[in-house]
């Protein structure tokens, strides 16, 4: 596959930005700055980017309670979503959603949610107004290896092969639900992409560690989705870094698991070993980069703890566009 | 004006909905009929008849006959939304809402909010609801309670044909998703239709009768049987108001509190269970805010705690109906 | 395969009586005497007893809308059931269920559903109790081929297979969801029984027109899950000779399908061919069943309408078991 | 009395059923925790710490972790029930209710009525409710007012550790399906805790405090706050009647009208938004049955009308607090 300088750039930063977003987070939690529960991206950077890198504005995507790689990796605002994770008034969502309900319509992101398995049948409605619109767009539904055996998710599979319309199902297995491995939970005749194709979609499969693979898979896919209008699904082979949530003692992981993972299965050092032996980028080039993303993440949290809270007087706002 | 039913206001209000927006589109079990089958498209137009003609009209893409699979179906809606369109969900049957609530009580209700007022969300989801036709616990429920607790959806109740075409037209061109129930039973009800574009903002309630000595709120299908109470007693002298709120989510408080004030007494009219009903939810609104006024108990007329039953003997003592009604109205009148 | 003389006998015996409650039902439904509405089972008789005569009365099955065959096969009463689509005081369920909600707890028939695909579920529930019994029974769900589409029988189908209890999955296809065609609405590689075998479960195929085939694959996949305790599903093609409910133009059948599908498709017909070119039975037994078939509806259609009505000040029994 | 706390009161209950009861049996997503992982069994213990220790005595198939499928966790305890367990069914967050709400609302509640009271389906499913730990709109309602609605369940809202025994052993020996509510707020909230098989009967509140110048009914979390206003105000002379009705279905009337006969005044106070609530329920209530007993108009005290916001300055505006509980006193005193 032929790559741009600047696209691989780009996507490098994308990835860098989620993992420096989400190492920061780790810590800021940590300091008990941060409210709520929330669920950390970093270790699945590939995974978002590889398949976002593909989009622009129109095509939609919907995410899960996992949100902040694919919100990131779709353009959005990484100061505001900071704001909005620390709950601040000018947040993304005005401090009213947090890290569960990241969203931004404007650029195709429809949606974070705390809901496991609700955004499948929302990327199905999002391809139907992809098909009426006749501009070869797509709609994907981001869903995890526990989202994949929500009943949800395969009404609307199955819908969106019925109907025909342009939807994506990515199934990012990172190998847990919670505290559950996948192996158990969920029972195949091979894995969750044979469960797809059992519904007549056409199935792709990649290692969601590694960008390369992912992109380029990604490619085949949509080709196949905007030549066609049809649904398809692709998995990717993934990994979490960190606990299922901030706090999550993680007893379940074998020992040394992480250390290894951390080794082995690094989205980030993967590209950098990819483009050791590559003629594309200059390693310097990358450790640019990370400065600069290490800058703008200062400035994120230094903004977002200084930014102004919210105020209880708007607690009725925006219930309603009128009532 | 043309004289029509609510079915028939309620197709035609869709046919004319979407020819005017290209943006609407319809979804639902069998809203077309036919879809893989020898003997074609339109086998049926809704098993209500409430989409005849449309997919004729308007194809396949914009009609759209789905799987067995609310979830998906008020999902798709969802997510159709957020990218712009007006779609129009049906729910076979209100007594479905289990089977697809997340997307309708965390999903639809919750976006504007939760997205910090930046997305909308204008899903007309369409139930089909209500008791009387000896269709037992699993198709007969007046759920409307249920959606009128979740902030960020609307309740819509229309009664006649000309508000099933004005609330519909109204649903249509706001930003808010609403919960547009339709009462099996008042299908065939007739009644005048304004032509064009008649809308019916939501919460303002009709007046069905006035009368000035009895303050009744009636829902759905309970407003006609209140007014039959209403006009006999008339024939004693005694005067109802009949309230017809329309939506309960908006619900009109000032016209039931104005009326209120003048009464002095309040019966509710619910088809529903009595628990945290809309039926409670009037009777406390009244309590609260008309206390002084309330010169008798507030009466609720509703079904009782119990499941809906087949048989018809019983079907029909679940249903309120005139004779309690009337008795409500007169243990008020004759209070103290 | 063997089989016994009574065994074969009390087969048809249970297709005609089906067959015969729903004809006449069908009659007594146009002149007005049946309150609600009305799912038909005729056409699919080899299906139901094709499997419930496997099954004794710790086996347990769960229904559909459509589950008067689903009742009489598994040996509900046929005079109560009656009684009860009258709605009369004695019915089976005292009147208060009606044609959809028909249950006998008593012989494991845990209930008919006017949900679609409430059942798969409650029969995984219902396997987890047999496991615990340790009898080797089973957990049957019968779901038709739209209530296939329900995210509720997928969920079901992994559950029971991630748990592993001896749920089975009886698919029985008659090509219609209400008005819509199985190819329309059920998006597969292949067929159901395929979606199921993503799940990893071992899946059958038979004629459910034939009660022969039914009960002969019927009988390995029970060796299957009695033997393993693991779940399994079978699809059965079969034909609904009636609308989807009483009442229903079926505008969306061809020209002359449903005498082609009485002509080459009838359970009884088939039953009798065979036996007309087997040992096993005489074709007059099959003729003096039919005439006591005959007699016992007459018996339950006169009973049902003599049948003291519901008294309205019972309303509220049974809500509870206390309160 | 042994010391607990109310998370400790539901574990050490569930062990003591299991053992006692072969038909308790437990399923949820992670009741146990770690299937099918390196890490091996019980890696959690529920992540509300209420499992602990259970799947280690009783084996993966009495504990069992599910898939995330709440539609068929329901499910599978409806049906387990029916073929004569006591399944106990972990929602781990009660604002799942909407993905498994058919096999709560149409299946469990009605399976009795419809099958003519010969069927039994004694499931209980645990909800974990409630605000105040910035969860957001979609981890955080107070859904009890929905399921209290429904005819055929019990709703439970234990408040104390004692109760929470008592309670949950109730359910456990009873036939109906009950929802038990569990207020992640309240967990670590210690008390005293009956030894042995204490059981509480539904239907009956619990006189948190006794003044007798204003009732103050109060549910769930919402009971602390109430107590702690009826303290304040007691040194003041003001007297509160708190009462705690531990279940909303069935309620114990007479409790509260008792009380409000006596002081004439009636204060609600509920986490859920204001519609179709429990608080609009027991306002009505009293309305009707002690109209005459009523002195002032009766209060509501609910978090607004508004989906649960994530921000805490906003969560904590959300949640109604002792001084909305204490305003409403004083307003109910001050009136007329
Ligand atoms: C309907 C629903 N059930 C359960 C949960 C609780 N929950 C949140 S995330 C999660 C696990 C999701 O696993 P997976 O889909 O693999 O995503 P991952 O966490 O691995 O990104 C669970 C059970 C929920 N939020 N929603
Ligand atoms: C949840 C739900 N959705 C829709 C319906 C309305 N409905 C009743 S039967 C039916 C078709 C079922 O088709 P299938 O599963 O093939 O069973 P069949 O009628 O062919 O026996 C539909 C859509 C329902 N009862 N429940
Ligand atoms: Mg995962
Ligand atoms: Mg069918």
């Amino acid at each position: 596959m032929q790559y741009s300088q600047d696209g691989l750039l780009r996507a490098y930063r994308r990835m860098a930005t989620i993992r420096q977003f989400e190492e920061r987070l780790h810590e800021e939690i940590a300091k008990g700055e941060i409210p709520g529960f929330t669920h950390l991206y970093a270790g699945q950077e590939a995974a978002a980017v590889g398949v976002c890198e593909h989009l622009d504005n129109d095509d939609m995507i919907v995410s899960t309670h996992r949100g902040h790689g694919h919100c990131i990796a779709k353009g959005c605002d990484v100061k505001a979503m900071m704001k909005e994770i620390y709950g601040r008034r000018d947040g993304l969502c005005k401090g009213r959603g947090g890290s569960m309900h990241i969203a931004d319509t404007s650029i195709g992101m429809l949606g974070a949610n705390g809901i496991v398995g609700a955004g499948a049948p929302q990327a199905v409605g999002a391809a139907i107004a992809a098909r009426a619109e006749g501009k070869g767009k797509v709609a994907i539904a981001f869903s995890g290896d526990g989202a994949c055996n929500q009943g949800t998710t395969f009404e609307a599979m199955n819908m969106a092969a019925v109907i025909s319309v342009p939807a994506i199902f990515v199934f990012e297995n990172n190998h847990y639900s919670e505290h559950t491995g996948d192996k158990y939970a969920v029972a195949t005749d091979r894995d969750i992409a044979s469960r797809a194709k059992a519904f007549g979609m056409e199935v792709w499969r990649a290692n969601g560690c590694d960008f390369y693979d992912t992109f380029e898979t990604m490619a085949e896919l949509l080709d196949h989705v905007r030549g066609s209008g049809k649904p398809a699904a692709i998995e990717l082979d993934t990994e979490r870094f960190y606990g299922h949530f901030e706090g999550d003692p993680q007893r379940y992981r074998a020992k040394g698991e992480v250390d290894r993972l951390r080794e082995e299965r690094d989205a980030l050092k993967i590209f950098r070993a990819h483009e050791a032996t590559d003629e594309m980028l200059d390693l310097a080039q990358l450790d640019a980069i990370d400065e600069e993303v290490t800058a703008l993440i200062d400035a994120a949290v230094d903004e977002a703890r200084e930014a102004e809270k919210c105020d209880p007087s708007q607690i009725e706002e925006d219930v309603y566009a009128a009532y | 004006m043309a004289v029509m039913n609510i079915r028939e206001a309620i197709n035609q209000t869709l046919h004319d909905a979407m020819e005017r927006d290209p943006s609407v589109i319809l979804l639902g079990e069998d809203v077309a009929g036919g879809a893989g089958t020898a003997g074609g498209q339109e086998a049926i137009g809704g098993i209500w008849g409430t989409s005849t003609g449309l997919i004729g009209k308007f194809g396949p893409e914009r009609v759209i006959d789905t799987p067995i699979s609310e979830s998906a179906i008020i999902g798709a809606a969802a997510g159709a939304a957020l990218a712009g369109m007006r779609p129009v969900a049906e729910l076979m049957f209100a007594d479905f809402i289990g089977v697809c609530g997340d997307q309708l009580i965390n999903q639809i209700a919750k976006f504007r909010y939760m997205f910090g007022g930046k997305a909308r969300c204008p899903v007309v989801v369409r139930l089909i609801y209500g008791a009387g036709m000896n269709s037992a616990a699993q198709h007969s429920q007046a759920f409307y309670n249920l959606l009128t607790a979740i902030p960020g959806l609307k309740v819509v109740l229309p009664t006649t044909p000309a508000d099933a075409k004005g609330l519909m037209n109204e649903a249509l061109h706001g930003d808010d998703p609403v919960m547009f129930f339709e009462h099996k039973a008042l299908y065939g009800k007739k009644g005048e239709v304004p032509e064009g574009l008649h809308r019916v903002p939501f919460g303002h309630a009709r007046m069905a009768r006035e009368g000035g000595d009895v303050t009744i709120v009636a829902l759905g299908r309970m407003v006609s049987f209140a007014e039959k109470v209403a006009d006999k007693l008339a024939e004693e002298g005694i005067g109802c108001d009949v309230i017809d709120p329309r939506t309960t989510s908006p619900l009109d408080e000032e016209a039931i509190l104005d009326s209120v004030e003048q009464t002095g007494r309040l019966v509710v009219v619910d088809e529903s269970p009595p628990r945290c009903s809309v039926a409670t939810d009037i009777t406390a609104l009244v309590a609260q805010k008309a206390f002084s006024s309330l010169d008798a108990p507030p009466e609720c007329v509703t079904a009782p705690h119990t499941p809906i039953p087949f048989a018809p003997e019983l079907e029909r003592a679940y249903v309120p109906g005139p004779p309690a009604i009337e008795a409500a109205v007169r243990r008020t009148l004759d209070w103290g």
